[in-house]
C-alpha cells in the first residue's frame, strides 16, 4: 500500500503516463471534435445547438467521476494515512470543480435554446450545484487550516461525510420536483441517441478523462513539491 | 509495581522510548526516552521553541504517537485510551475557564467532567486555600487579573485525584508567595507516590530529573522527513 | 464506569444549557435573530398576504436554518479558545460522548426555543391554518438533524479563525436535504395533502445524522487538538 | 502630520483587505455564504419561476444584508482577540480614522464582491431583466451603509464573546430602512416606474451613516479597550 | 526640560499623583504617586491582582483617568490625546501578531500603523538580531512556539522609536538567553534617555525604581466605593 509514498517513485510512474495520456488525450480530442462538429447531423428538433451535449455530457460524468476519486484519496487517507492520498485528494478536486462548472454552464446555455431559459430549478441540475458546493468546501478547507495534514484529515472527513449526500440529494429532489413541477423531467427521458451522436460522445469522454489524468498526474507533482517547500520553509523556523 | 493509593486510577511507571514529534511535516524533536517512577518528577528545559509543549500535549494523548514508543506500565499509552484519559491531569497556556462562571462553578464543572461527580465543598475550599483564593470563590473568574486566573487554572491539581500531573509553564504570572505554594503542592503530590512533568523555565523548588529538549534536535533531514 | 459516564453526560449538558442562556450565551441570541430575519421578509418582499403565504413556510424553514447555522459557530469554538477542549478530551467519556452532549445542549438551548416561537412567525407570514402543525412537527423532527451536521461542520472549523463563513460553506450543502423534505411536507399540509412520506423522509434524514454526526465531530476535534 | 495620517489610514486599509482575502478570511467565504443562501431559497420556496420573480429582489437583498452581517462578525473581534486593538488604539491616527479604514476595508474586499456576485443571482432567481441594473446600483448605493452601520455594531459586541448573534439583535433593525429603500428601488424598475425617489433616500442613509458611524464605533471601541 | 534625541515624539518627565482606579465598581488602588524622569525605568511590583496591568492600561490611554492627575512635561495626559499616542509603546499579555502573516510583515503593518512609513529592512533585521529572531523573519508566526510569539512582539520595542515604554511582564516564557538580551535592550533604551515602566515578578537585571503596588491597596469600603 505505500510503496508509493515515496515520492521518487511516484514521479517516475507519473512520467511513464503521461506521454500515453498526453496521445490519447490529443487523437480523441481531435477525432471528437470532428465528429461531434461537423461529422455528426444537427438533432431534429434542437437543431445545431445539440452541439453542446458533447461538451455537456461528459463534462457532468467528470464532474461525478472526479467526486469519487477525492472521495476514495479520501478514505485511503483516514483509513491507511497513506500520505500520497491526501494529496491526490487535493490535487483532484479544482479539477472536479472545473468540470463541474463546466457542465452547470454548458447545461445553462443549452437550456436557454431548448427551455427558453438559463435556469431552473430541476432536480439534476440542482443536485450538480449542490456537488458544486462540496468542492468549494472541500477546498476552502484546505485554505484554510494552518497545518497541511490536519487541513487534509478535515477536507477528507467532509469530502466522505459528503457522499453519503449525494444519493440522497439526487433521490429527494427528484421527488420533490415531482409535486410541484412535473414537466421539466422531460428532459431526462432526452433525444434517444442514435449511434452517429454516440460515437463522438464516447470519443469526447475519453478525452476528457485523458486530459484528466494528465491534469491530475502534474497537480500531483506540483502538491508534492510544494510540500517540500513547507517542510523547507518549517525547517527554518528553527534553525539554531 | 502498580501501587495502591489515594488516586483514582493506578499509578504505574511512565515509559517513553525514542519518541519523536513531526509538527506541520518538520521533525520537532527525536529520540526522547525517558523512565518517570511514582513519586518522581520530570523537568522540561530547553529555549524557545525546541519542543517542551509538544512533548507535553503527546504525552497527554492530544498528538498523536508517530514514532518511538510510550508506555503506561505494561500498557502502550495511545490518544483516546481510557486509562491515559483516567491518569492524567493537563494544565497548559490557556486557563480554560468560563469567564461568566464563578471559580466555584468553574471547579465544580471541571470535576464532574472529570469524574461524574460533585466535589465536596471542603476539597474545594482546601484546594482554593493553597492559592489564597478562597475570597475569591463566588467571584466571576471575568474579573481576574492574570495571576489569579493562572492560579485558579492550578486548583485542579488540588482537588482532582489523578496520578500524572502534566505542567505547561506552571510558575507563569505567579508571585513569590504562590511560587512556594505550588512547589508546595507538587511535594506533596510527590510524596503520595504521583508523578510530575512540568515543562519550565523558571526555577521552581522541587528536587527532581532534567530533561534537557536542546538534546534531541534532530538534524535536519529532508530526504527522509518530508512525508 | 456506564454510571459515571451517564454523570459526566447529563453534567456537560447542564452545563452547556447554563453557559449558552448565560449572559453572551447564544440561546437568547439565536432565538432574536430568528425573529428578526423573518420579519425583515415582509420588508424585503412587500406585504401583500398571498405571496407571503405562499412562501412562509420556506422562509420559515431557512431562517430556521441560518439561525441554528450562525449559533453552531461557537458549539465548539469557545471551549477551543479557552483550553477547555483539552479538558473535554481528558474526560472518561470520550470525545463522541463529549460531542453527542454538546450536540443535545445546542439542540435544547437554541434550537427548541425557535421550534417554539414558530407558530408566531407563521402568523407574521400569513401561513395557512392548516400548515401549523405540520410546521412544528417537521421543525422538531428535522431541526435534530441540523444540530447534527451543524456539529460536524462546526469541529471540522474550530481550529480556523473565523471559521463561521466557512462553516456555512460546508453545513449548508448537507443541509439541503433536510431542507427540502421539511418545506415539502408542511407545503403538502398547506395544500391539503398527505405529509406522511417528507415526513419519514425528514426523520430518517435525522437518524442518519444521528449515526454520523458525534462520530464525525469528534474525529474532527480530535485533529483541532493535534 | 496629515500625509502620515493619510500613509496609515491607506496602509491600515490595505492591511486588512490583504487579511480579509489571506487564508482563513472573510472575503471569500461571504461571498460563498451569499452565493449559498440564496440558493437556498429555491429549495425552500418551489422551483416556480414567477414566484421567484417576484420575490427576487427582497430575497437578494436581505441574503446580502446577513452576508454582510455575519461577516461583520469578526471586524474588530479579531483585533480585539489577538491584542492589536491596543495598537490601533496607540496609532496617531484615532480611533475614528482606525475605524473609517477598516470600514473602507470590509466594503471593499466582503461587500463589493457580493455586489458583483448579485446578476449571477439575480439569473438564478430569475429576476426581470429590467431590475439588473437598478439592482447593482442600490446595492452599490445601499451597502456602504451596511458596513457603516455594522461597524458601529460589531464595536459595541467586540468585548462580548459569541458576540455574533448579539450583533444582529443591534444591527438588523438599524438595516430596515435600507432594505425598504433599496427593494423599493429595484421593485420599481422591474414594475417599469423610475425607481429615482428611493435611490435618493438610500443614498441619504448612505450618507447618514458615513457621518455617524466612524465616531460611534470609535466611542465602543474605546469601551472595549477599558 | 524636553531633551533633543532620536525619538519620533519629545521625553518629557511623566507625573502621576494620587492616581485611583475603579474596576467593576472595585476601587482596585488609590493614592499613587510617582515621577519618571527621562533615562529612569520604574518597576511595578505587587502579589497577583494588586493592580499592575490595570496601571499600565491607565497609563497607556486605554483607562480613563478617574481620579488623580497624570502629567507628561507641562500637559495633562489623556486618553485619545495625540501627544500620548505618539510617546507610548505598549505591550501587554496578548502578541498582537497575525499568525497568517510572516513576522516582517507583522513588523512591517505595526511600523506603518505608529508612522505611516515603512521601516528599512536593516532595522528591522537588526532588530530581529536581538531576540535571535533573524532566521524567522520570513516564516509566518502560526509556526512559532510561545516563547517565539511573545519575543516577535517585544521586538517592537526595537524598531519603534518612541520614548516612552509600557511593559507587562515581560519576560513570560523567555529563556535565559533571551532574557538577557531584553535587559540589554532596556538599557540601551535608558540610555538613550528613554523611559520604561514594566510589570513583573521576575528579577530583570535592570536597575529601577521599585513601586509596590500592595502599598496603594485601599481598605475596601462598600458605603464610599460602591458607586
Ligand atoms: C445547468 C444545467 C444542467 C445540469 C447541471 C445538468 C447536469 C447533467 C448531469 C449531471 C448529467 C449526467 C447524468 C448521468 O449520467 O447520470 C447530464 C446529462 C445530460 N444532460 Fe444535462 N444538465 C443541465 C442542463 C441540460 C440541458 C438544458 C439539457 C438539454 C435539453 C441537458 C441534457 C442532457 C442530456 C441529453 C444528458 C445525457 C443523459 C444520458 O445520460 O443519456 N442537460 N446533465
Ligand atoms: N475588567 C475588570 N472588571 C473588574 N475588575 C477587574 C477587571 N480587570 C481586572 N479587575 C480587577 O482588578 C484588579 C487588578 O487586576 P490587574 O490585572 O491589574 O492585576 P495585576 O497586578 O496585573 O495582577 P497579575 O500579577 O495577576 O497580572 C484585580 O483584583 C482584578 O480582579
Ligand atoms: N501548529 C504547529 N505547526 C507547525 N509547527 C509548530 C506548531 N506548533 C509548534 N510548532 C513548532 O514546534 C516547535 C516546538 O514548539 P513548542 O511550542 O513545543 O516549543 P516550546 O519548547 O514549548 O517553546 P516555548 O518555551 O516557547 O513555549 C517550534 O519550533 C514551533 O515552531
Ligand atoms: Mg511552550
Ligand atoms: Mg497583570
Amino acid at each position: 500500500m505505500h510503496r508509493f509514498a515515496n515520492p521518487a517513485q511516484f514521479n517516475r510512474l507519473a512520467d511513464r503516463i503521461l506521454p500515453w495520456a498526453k496521445f490519447v488525450l490529443a487523437a480523441s480530442l481531435l477525432y471528437g471534435l470532428y465528429l461531434a462538429f461537423l461529422g455528426s447531423p444537427p438533432d431534429r428538433q434542437q437543431g445545431e445547438s445539440v452541439r453542446i451535449m458533447y461538451v455537456h455530457v461528459p463534462a457532468a460524468w467528470m464532474a461525478m467521476f472526479c467526486y469519487m476519486v477525492v472521495a476514495g484519496a479520501s478514505f485511503t487517507e483516514i483509513v491507511w494515512r497513506h500520505p500520497l492520498a491526501l494529496l491526490a485528494g487535493k490535487a483532484a478536486a479544482p479539477i472536479g470543480a472545473t468540470f463541474t462548472a463546466l457542465a452547470l454552464i454548458t447545461g445553462a446555455l443549452w437550456g436557454k435554446p431548448t427551455w427558453g431559459t438559463y435556469w431552473q430549478w430541476d432536480g439534476r441540475m440542482t443536485s450538480v450545484l449542490v456537488l458544486f458546493f462540496l468542492y468549494l468546501g472541500y477546498m476552502a478547507i484546505w485554505r484554510s487550516m494552518d497545518e497541511e495534514d490536519k487541513a487534509g484529515r478535515a477536507a477528507s472527513i467532509l469530502a466522505l461525510v459528503g457522499v453519503i449526500n449525494i444519493p440522497i440529494i439526487k433521490f429527494s429532489v427528484e421527488w420533490w420536483n415531482t409535486l410541484h413541477q412535473p414537466a421539466s423531467v422531460l428532459r431526462l427521458d432526452g433525444p434517444t441517441i442514435d449511434s452517429s451522436m454516440l460515437w463522438p460522445l464516447l470519443l469526447m469522454a475519453l478525452a476528457f478523462k485523458a486530459y484528466f489524468v494528465i491534469v491530475f498526474l502534474y497537480r500531483m507533482k506540483l502538491e508534492i513539491n510544494r510540500r517540500k517547500l513547507t517542510v523547507l520553509r518549517m525547517s527554518q523556523v528553527n534553525r539554531r | 509495581m502498580t501501587q495502591a493509593s489515594s488516586f483514582t486510577a493506578d499509578v504505574c511507571p511512565l515509559k517513553a522510548e525514542k519518541l519523536a514529534c513531526f509538527r506541520g511535516g518538520r521533525l520537532v524533536f527525536e529520540d526522547v526516552s525517558f523512565t518517570l517512577d511514582p513519586g518522581q518528577l520530570l523537568y522540561l528545559r530547553g529555549s524557545n521553541g525546541s519542543g517542551k509543549s509538544t512533548l507535553l500535549r503527546l504525552i497527554a494523548g492530544f498528538l498523536r504517537v508517530q514514532k518511538g514508543v510510550l508506555m503506561y506500565g505494561d500498557d502502550g499509552w495511545w490518544r483516546g485510551d481510557a486509562a491515559l484519559s483516567e491518569a492524567v491531569i493537563y494544565a497548559g497556556h490557556d486557563n480554560a475557564l468560563k469567564p461568566v462562571l464563578t471559580l466555584r462553578d468553574n471547579a465544580t464543572e471541571l470535576a464532574r467532567l472529570m469524574t461524574g461527580r460533585l466535589v465536596p465543598d471542603e476539597t474545594l475550599e482546601a484546594a482554593a486555600d493553597i492559592f489564597d483564593m478562597a475570597h475569591l470563590l463566588d467571584q466571576p473568574v471575568r474579573y481576574f487579573s492574570s495571576g489569579q486566573r493562572h492560579r485558579s487554572n492550578l486548583m485542579r491539581f488540588a482537588y482532582l485525584k489523578r496520578p500524572l500531573w502534566l505542567m505547561d509553564e506552571p510558575t507563569v504570572g505567579l508571585d513569590a508567595e504562590n511560587r512556594e505554594a505550588l512547589a508546595g503542592l507538587m511535594k506533596d503530590h510527590l510524596a503520595a507516590g504521583g508523578m510530575i512533568i512540568a515543562a519550565t523555565h523558571d526555577p521552581i523548588g522541587v528536587e527532581g530529573q532534567m530533561l534537557d529538549m536542546r538534546d534531541f534536535q534532530p538534524d535536519y533531514d529532508l530526504e527522509e522527513g518530508w512525508l | 464506569m456506564t454510571a459515571s459516564s451517564f454523570g459526566i453526560f447529563t453534567g456537560l449538558v447542564k452545563r452547556d444549557i447554563r453557559l449558552a442562556w448565560s449572559q453572551g450565551g447564544t440561546g437568547t441570541m439565536a432565538l432574536s435573530f430568528f425573529l428578526i430575519a423573518v420579519t425583515l421578509f415582509p420588508f424585503g418582499v412587500g406585504p401583500e398576504p398571498k405571496i407571503l403565504a405562499r412562501i412562509a413556510p420556506g422562509v420559515i424553514w431557512v431562517v430556521a436554518l441560518l439561525a441554528c447555522l450562525i449559533s453552531l459557530d461557537r458549539l465548539y469554538q469557545a471551549d477551543f479558545e479557552d483550553g477547555s477542549l483539552d479538558d473535554l478530551a481528558l474526560s472518561p467519556l470520550g470525545l463522541s460522548g463529549v460531542a453527542l452532549a454538546k450536540i443535545c445542549a445546542h439542540w435544547v438551548s437554541t434550537v427548541l426555543p425557535l421550534v417554539v416561537a414558530s407558530p408566531l412567525l407563521g402568523l407574521l407570514m400569513n401561513l395557512p391554518a392548516e400548515a401549523y402543525g405540520t410546521m412544528v412537527f417537521s421543525l422538531l423532527l428535522g431541526t435534530p438533524a441540523l444540530s447534527l451536521i451543524g456539529s460536524m461542520g462546526a469541529a471540522l472549523t474550530v481550529s480556523v479563525r473565523r471559521g463561521g463563513v466557512l462553516l456555512s460553506l460546508l453545513v449548508l450543502p448537507l443541509y439541503v436535504p433536510t431542507l427540502i423534505f421539511a418545506v415539502g411536507a408542511v407545503d403538502a399540509s398547506a395544500n391539503m395533502v398527505d405529509p406522511a412520506q417528507p415526513l419519514a423522509l425528514l426523520g430518517a434524514a435525522s437518524l442518519l445524522a444521528l449515526v454520523v454526526g458525534p462520530f464525525a465531530s469528534a474525529q474532527a476535534l480530535r485533529l483541532a487538538l493535534e
